[in-house]
């Protein structure tokens, strides 16, 4: 695909809607197709991409960003419990909140850059967990999680329909928000969150964070006041974890304290840099990877392993087994953690740059066979 | 005497023990160019720094256009219309050239902050072609989408002045505009700064090149030992015994 | 009064430890500018030190267990113990002390590889790709010593004679009732002892100058024609002997398990970062601060008026301290201040 | 708008209709009133040859290890339902419609996840094993928090949950779900059981003093203890909150020293218990003397996997367990032997519990004819077994707890293997730790979801 047809945004977002919504056909394959996991694609992308915002943009490293995520979880239940199942309330008000809380802690910690900025978001994130675990129960409920009860108000429902017998379930005007269509819904949201995203990346705002993440202090002297630029992105991007937490209690009614954990704002931080900072598409490939791993390689068990290879002779089957066992189900980490340092040595670009090195080196291959036959009758 | 533009007044720096700045008092004219010459460590940069708000004057006013500059943020002072050019060049490495110079074109029509996220670029296509122009007066047209990052560091020099031009300041200081750079490049440079005074644009340079600062100043000030020594029109400081013995060591110019 | 005598032993203590894990943090993190998120992983390789000496001196027979009678069973006899009787039980015993012998030289070990192998080619990298690769090598060190010696705690005991704990109450003509632990009051005493001897090092051998200076002026250092890289290669090493011992003879106070690095990972950021970025001293005051604080906040007292205070005290902090004295409480302007 | 039940499509007639964009499209089509056709459920095997558990255990993070031992037994449970091995329990359990040829003469299969003791990751993983491998049931777990996630997605789900390591009294409680079923026993129980032999041993007039983990399963400990133990004329002098994961407890430890307790009651699991109870017995609790009385250490809820980790420090301590392999009634040494050749140790308390869970439902299944949730649930709903190792037991109706024996045991002061880490002290009998179901509220929900 030529270069210059990428550079205009329908022919990209055309593809990636095509690519996103028929997620659930060309990951069947591998074992991933089937909602919840769908779901977490969509759900961890839109975070993924909200994220990237701040940090491919801006180079700014948050380790708090999970907070937002989990504010907008809370949000999201509160509001399914307080006011209605339907969703979009929820959705507005999680991305509010999320962008309140980020308002706030952004604020802060933006007065500070490099670790200190990191160390910063770091420490909210980690008061905000340790209080939603424990002294703020009656809002959170703790470890728990804080759930749907019969006993909800659930104000606008109750004027429109009786209550049912057993928990109601989350809908978008009738329709009910778990299996394929919240994942339909989630994805539908990923490809506006990624058509927003794509437009700030192109946009002069998006620039001008590129320049601040090159050199703020030039960007001071060039007549830019850089903290509303950091804010702003701070704040979109805590609007997007916001919006993430959101689906995550839409697809599933339930918001633990632990989505508000450091390593659960580590793990963006992860799936960001695995798959390409500062790229369109990076951030969703680290998703689709850590989450397939996180999913599918941990359920790996000896004897699927042996179904696997059963085409092996046995011997071989069994060393077989026996090696890779160590690096499935139980062994999930290992492998994830020998992904992350492979990855970062020899592709220190992310996967994407794994991508254009294969692009380039196939392009070039195309080239040279085109220059052969091209050759009599070169000219320009 | 023409409009003044720039005028500092009674301005102090000590850093540690050490007498940076005693007492400037400095008066630029509007549409001249204005060198500031002096042996290193003269202070010459720290005058710089204390003009466009990097450094905090211990006493003492910058005044531009009647505005006292002190205590205000260096983007404010940028859009006042006070310009610096860096001596070691400070550009944006990881944009291409053209962005960079987009990047001040872009200050200057938008102001310190404006969210435009959701415009595309593709719609600041005047900005896109003033900073083309400025790239294209420069010498560096042909290698407008290359990482500045890159560039040589002659190149970074001219990229850095580009980078100052397009915003049409009403006062630019150039901190050594022409250091490192080859003699015909340098040449290159004056040519060009005579050009743009031309248009009216009021210039600070702080030069040691002599073949520089003679063949463009209008008035020079000598700096030594945070102290202005002498003032005057180049053919003044060319005569003047105190300059030669403190600067020159007495050679002659 | 005597509670608050008591909790600045807790709090002294509590920061021992912060201050060695701190200390070897910020020699890699002052003199190379390494983000190392392994660094937890090297205290967890320490106190895994002591378990594998344990584990080395316990080596045993198999011994048909009579007593279970439904299958068969197994139960172990070190042979230290059947070839040397009480003495080889007091081996035994004595298996946290005697792990330094290993800790010192495998931590060496393992630091200079890393360092080697790894760290040496992030130098020039940016943060976000060291914190990349390190949390993955974090990662695979857990998992490895998972897969050998399972996730469970493993019990790993003070010497008998110093199991107990020493009526300080009496010594000190408090409360009789208040006595402290023996093998806490030598962590305490182990942690001053190690500080002291990395200050000494760092402070009085020309090998230190040169490292001192270079985390002042890595470049300086580097134009006078000295082999830089040598020296980073000793003080990543030096750092992870030191993080290693810490968890060595911390393993006493917390049975050592394969996640407990991480635990302390988001810790020892914090007590650098208040300590001041590339500051020795500053570390360890940082250290014994935040363990100080820590005490206090956890007292009931405290408690009783602000619920919570003792699991955010120490963030608290951070975030105060970096909002209001970047540079930390040691550190020196414009070190890694921007 | 009317309360209109809209039915779930299932993936398999999704996949069908092929292309994704074109299905965005014409979505609302699928959703069709009333697709329960006559006792259709969701993932009903109809004839298929194999039905399939979904073994949800922790694999990483603190409880690794205990979950490796519920996966052990889930393994051997599957292995006797199919008819392989000596059958283990299978030769004990009264009464017993399985019989050995898998359920309802399919046979057994299985899947495994791994919870990382994360509500998120557990219900992550269960949904997995629901919609993509299309398991019955989903059992296992080794906390409370997990366990009342799970069970309340499966409680939307339609699948039935059979809880693992869970002893929360809100599991069965506050929380408890039509289709979640617990055999472990829980906090009140414990403290229950733990009465008389506290009376017994200490005495009524004694002063306690609560470390408590600052989270909901700490919280109801306590509140469970603190209760058995003031009705017995004890008084409470503090209850202190600690945060979960702290390590070092000393700060919190000392002020024991000199507030005149003279019990210290314990409510922490996993790595808290035993960093809490070694560092307890550094500070000389256990050879304390307070006024002329022994000074006491209480750890209302004992493993094995924790007792070892405790090492030492766990000699002479008092606490309750649901099952310990060193019973001699014909069910424990039926499942010890099996387990024990199998893989060359005794089960843990875990084992056993997931092991049974494991058991009772596919048994239930075989008696209902049929593996259709509701009725599958209404075969377990007081339902009287033994023969499983806690002697006699009821799977209560009103809230899916299991009421058997409870084992007070103290930490052996001279074991005589590795394994021998606990003597049981008392077995109190079910009818001690009974108490009426609307103490704790909750609601079950429908049987039809």
């Amino acid at each position: 695909m030529s270069k210059t047809l990428l550079r205009n945004d329908w022919v990209v977002m055309a593809l990636f809607t095509a690519a996103v919504l028929s997620m659930p056909l060309w990951l069947a394959p591998i074992g991933a197709g089937y909602p919840d996991l769908l779901q977490k694609f969509a759900i961890f992308g839109l975070f993924a991409i909200g994220y990237n915002i701040l940090f491919g943009l801006t180079g700014y490293l948050s380790f708090g960003h999970a907070v937002f995520l989990g504010v907008g979880s809370y949000t999201a239940v509160w509001s399914f419990k307080l006011l209605t199942m339907n969703v979009l309330p929820a959705v507005l008000f999680s991305v509010l909140m999320g962008g309140l809380f980020a308002v706030i802690i952004g604020y802060l910690s933006l007065r500070r850059s490099g670790i200190y900025f990191s160390i910063l978001t770091l420490a909210f994130a980690q008061m905000s967990y340790n209080m939603a675990y424990s002294v703020l129960t009656p809002i959170t409920n703790g470890e728990t999680g804080l759930q749907l009860a019969k006993s909800d108000p659930r104000v606008i429902d109750a004027l429109f329909i009786e209550a049912g017998e057993g928990l109601p379930s989350t809908d978008l005007f009738g329709m009910q928000m778990s299996g394929y269509p919240g994942f339909y819904f989630c994805a539908v949201l990923l490809i506006i969150g990624f058509f927003i995203s794509l437009r700030i990346f192109r946009s002069p705002f998006g620039l001008k964070l590129l320049a601040i993440k090159s050199n703020q202090t030039r960007m001071l002297y060039t007549g830019f006041n850089t903290r509303p630029y950091l804010l702003t992105a701070f704040v979109i991007s805590g609007m997007y974890a916001g919006l993430a937490g959101a689906l995550m209690a839409v697809t599933d009614p339930l918001a633990g304290a632990e989505r508000m954990q450091w390593t659960a704002s580590g793990e963006v931080v992860l799936m960001t840099i695995l798959g390409g900072v500062g790229t369109l598409i990076g951030p969703l490939l680290g998703v689709g990877v850590i989450k397939y791993f996180e999913n599918i390689f941990s359920a790996l068990n000896v004897d699927t392993l042996h179904q696997i290879f059963s085409f092996l002779p046995d011997w071989l089957e069994n060393v077989v087994v026996w090696i890779s066992s160590h690096f499935v189900g139980e062994g999930w980490h290992l492998t994830l953690g020998l992904l992350f340092m492979v990855i970062v040595i020899f592709l220190p670009g992310g996967l994407m740059e794994g991508f254009q090195r294969i692009g380039s080196a196939l392009r070039n291959l195309f080239k040279r066979s085109e220059a052969v036959a091209a050759q009599p009758s070169e000219k320009e | 005497m023409g409009n003044i533009v720039l005028s500092i007044k009674n301005v102090d720096k000590t850093f540690g023990g050490l007498h940076a700045l005693g007492d400037i008092n400095l008066d630029i004219e509007e549409g001249k160019i204005h060198a500031i010459i002096g042996p290193n460590g003269a202070g010459k940069s720290t005058l710089l720094n204390v003009c466009i708000g990097r450094l905090a004057p211990d006493r003492g006013t910058v005044e531009f256009e009647g505005k006292n500059m002190i205590g205000m943020e260096p983007y404010e002072i940028n859009h006042a219309g006070m310009v610096r050019v860096f001596q070691t060049p400070e550009i944006f490495p990881d944009l291409s050239i053209l962005q960079n110079v987009m990047i001040p074109a872009l200050a200057k029509r938008d102001g310190v902050f404006n969210f435009d996220a959701f415009k595309s670029m593709a719609s600041n296509a005047d900005i896109e072609e003033q900073s083309t122009r400025i790239l294209e007066e420069l010498g560096l047209k042909s290698q407008t989408h290359d990482h500045a990052g890159s560039m040589s560091r002659g190149d970074k020099r001219r990229l850095e002045l580009s980078m100052g031009l397009v915003q049409h300041p009403r006062l630019l200081l150039l901190d050594e505009p022409t250091a490192g750079m080859s003699r015909h490049d340098t040449n290159r440079t004056i040519d060009l700064l005579k050009q743009i005074k031309e248009r009216g644009m009021t210039k600070i340079i702080i030069e040691h090149d002599m073949h520089v600062v003679f063949s463009l100043a209008d008035r020079i000030s000598v700096l030594a030992q945070g102290r202005i020594i002498a003032q005057g029109t180049p053919d003044e400081i060319r005569g003047n015994p105190r300059v030669q013995e403190a600067y020159l060591g007495g050679a002659e110019l | 009064m005597d509670a608050i005598f008591i909790q600045i032993l807790n709090g002294l203590d509590k920061g021992g430890a912060y201050a060695l894990i701190a200390l070897g943090l910020t020699l890699v993190f002052g003199t190379l500018g390494v983000v190392n998120f392994a660094h937890g992983a090297l205290f967890m390789l320490g106190a895994f030190c002591a378990v594998t000496t344990q584990k080395l001196l316990t080596i045993s027979k198999h011994v048909q267990d009579t007593s279970i009678t439904f299958f068969d069973a197994y139960k172990d006899q070190p042979y230290l113990e059947i070839w040397w009787g009480d003495f080889g039980r007091t081996i035994i015993d004595w298996s946290v002390p005697l792990s330094i012998l290993l800790t010192i030289p495998a931590m060496l070990l393992i630091g200079l590889s890393m360092e080697r192998g790894l760290i040496r080619h992030f130098y020039k990298r940016s943060h976000a790709e060291q914190i990349l690769m390190t949390f993955g090598l974090a990662i695979v060190l857990q998992e490895i010593i998972r897969s050998i010696f399972g996730a469970n705690p493993i019990p790993t005991p003070a010497p008998d004679i110093i199991a107990g704990s020493a009526p300080i109450g009496a010594l000190f003509g408090l409360d009789e009732a208040l006595v402290y632990p023996w093998w806490r009051l030598i962590y305490l005493l182990f942690s001053i002892i190690t500080v002291s001897g990395v200050f000494a090092f760092l402070q009085l051998t020309t090998f230190g100058m040169v490292v001192r200076a270079g985390m002042h002026d890595r470049e300086t250092v580097g134009l006078l024609g000295i082999n830089v890289e040598r020296r980073f290669t000793v003080v990543f090493g030096l750092a992870a002997v030191v993080t290693g011992l810490a968890g060595a003879m911390y393993a006493p106070i917390l049975s050592p398990d394969y996640h407990m690095g991480m635990d302390f990972l988001v810790l020892s950021f914090i007590v650098v970062v208040v300590g001041g970025m590339g500051s020795l001293r500053g570390a360890v005051a940082a250290g014994f601060l935040l363990g100080l604080l820590q005490s206090f906040a956890s007292m009931n007292e405290v408690k009783t008026i602000i619920p919570g205070i003792d699991q955010i005290i120490i963030y608290l902090v951070a975030v105060v301290i970096i909002l209001v004295r970047p540079r930390g409480l040691m550190g020196r302007k414009g070190v890694m201040e921007d | 708008m009317s309360d209109k039940k809209v039915s779930e499509l299932s993936r398999r007639g999704f996949i069908k209709v092929g292309a994704g964009a074109l299905a965005a499209a014409s979505m609302p089509m699928f959703f069709i009133k009333d697709a329960w056709v006559a006792k259709d459920f969701r993932n009903n095997p109809k004839g298929a040859a194999s039905v399939k558990f979904g073994f949800n255990v922790p694999q990483t993070g603190a409880y690794a290890d205990e979950g490796a031992d519920e996966l052990r037994a889930y393994k051997l449970a599957v292995k006797h339902i199919n008819g392989d091995g000596d059958g283990g329990m299978m030769n004990t359990m009264k009464p017993l419609s399985l019989k050995g040829n898998g359920i309802l003469g399919k046979k057994l299969e299985y899947v495994t996840g791994d919870t990382q003791t994360k509500s998120d990751a557990a219900r992550g993983s269960a949904k997995r094993m629901i919609e993509k491998d299309g398991v019955l049931m989903v059992t296992g777990g080794s906390s409370s928090g997990v366990a009342i996630a799970v069970q309340g997605l499966c409680q939307e789900m339609g699948i039935i949950f059979m809880a693992g390591l869970t002893h929360s009294n809100d599991t069965t409680g506050k929380d408890k779900r039509r289709y979640g079923f617990r055999h472990f026993f829980n906090a009140y129980m414990s403290g229950a059981a733990l009465g008389p032999v506290l009376k017994k041993e200490m005495g009524t007039n004694r002063k306690a003093y609560h470390l408590t983990a600052d989270y909901t399963w700490g919280w109801t400990q306590e509140e469970s203890i603190k209760n058995t133990t003031e009705a017995l004329g004890w008084t409470t002098v503090e209850t202190v909150r600690t945060p979960v994961g702290a390590g070092d407890f000393s700060q919190y430890i000392t002020p024991v020293l000199n507030s005149g307790a003279d019990v210290l009651i314990l409510n922490h699991y996993g790595k808290d218990m035993i960093n809490s109870l070694t560092q307890a017995i550094q500070f000389g609790l256990k050879d304390k003397m307070v006024d002329g009385i022994q000074f006491e250490i209480v750890v209302p809820l004992f493993s094995r996997l924790m007792a070892q980790g405790a090492g030492d420090a766990i000699k002479g301590i008092l606490g309750t367990t649901n099952w310990n392999w060193s019973l001699q009634d014909e069910g424990s040494k039926a499942f010890v032997k099996s387990f024990g050749q199998e893989y060359g140790f005794p089960p843990s308390m875990a084992a056993h519990t997931c092991y049974v869970q494991a058991l009772l439902y596919a048994d239930a299944c075989e008696r209902a004819g049929s593996f259709y949730p509701p009725e599958v649930i209404k075969q377990l709903e007081d339902y009287d077994f033994d023969g499983m190792g806690n002697g006699p037991t009821l799977y209560r109706g009103a809230d899916h707890q299991c009421f058997k024996d409870v084992l007070v045991v103290r930490g052996n002061a001279n074991p005589s293997s590795q394994f021998d880490l606990l003597k049981v002290e008392q077995v109190v009998p079910s009818a001690q730790v009974t108490y009426d179901p609307k103490i704790f509220g909750g609601e079950l929900g429908p049987y039809e979801v």
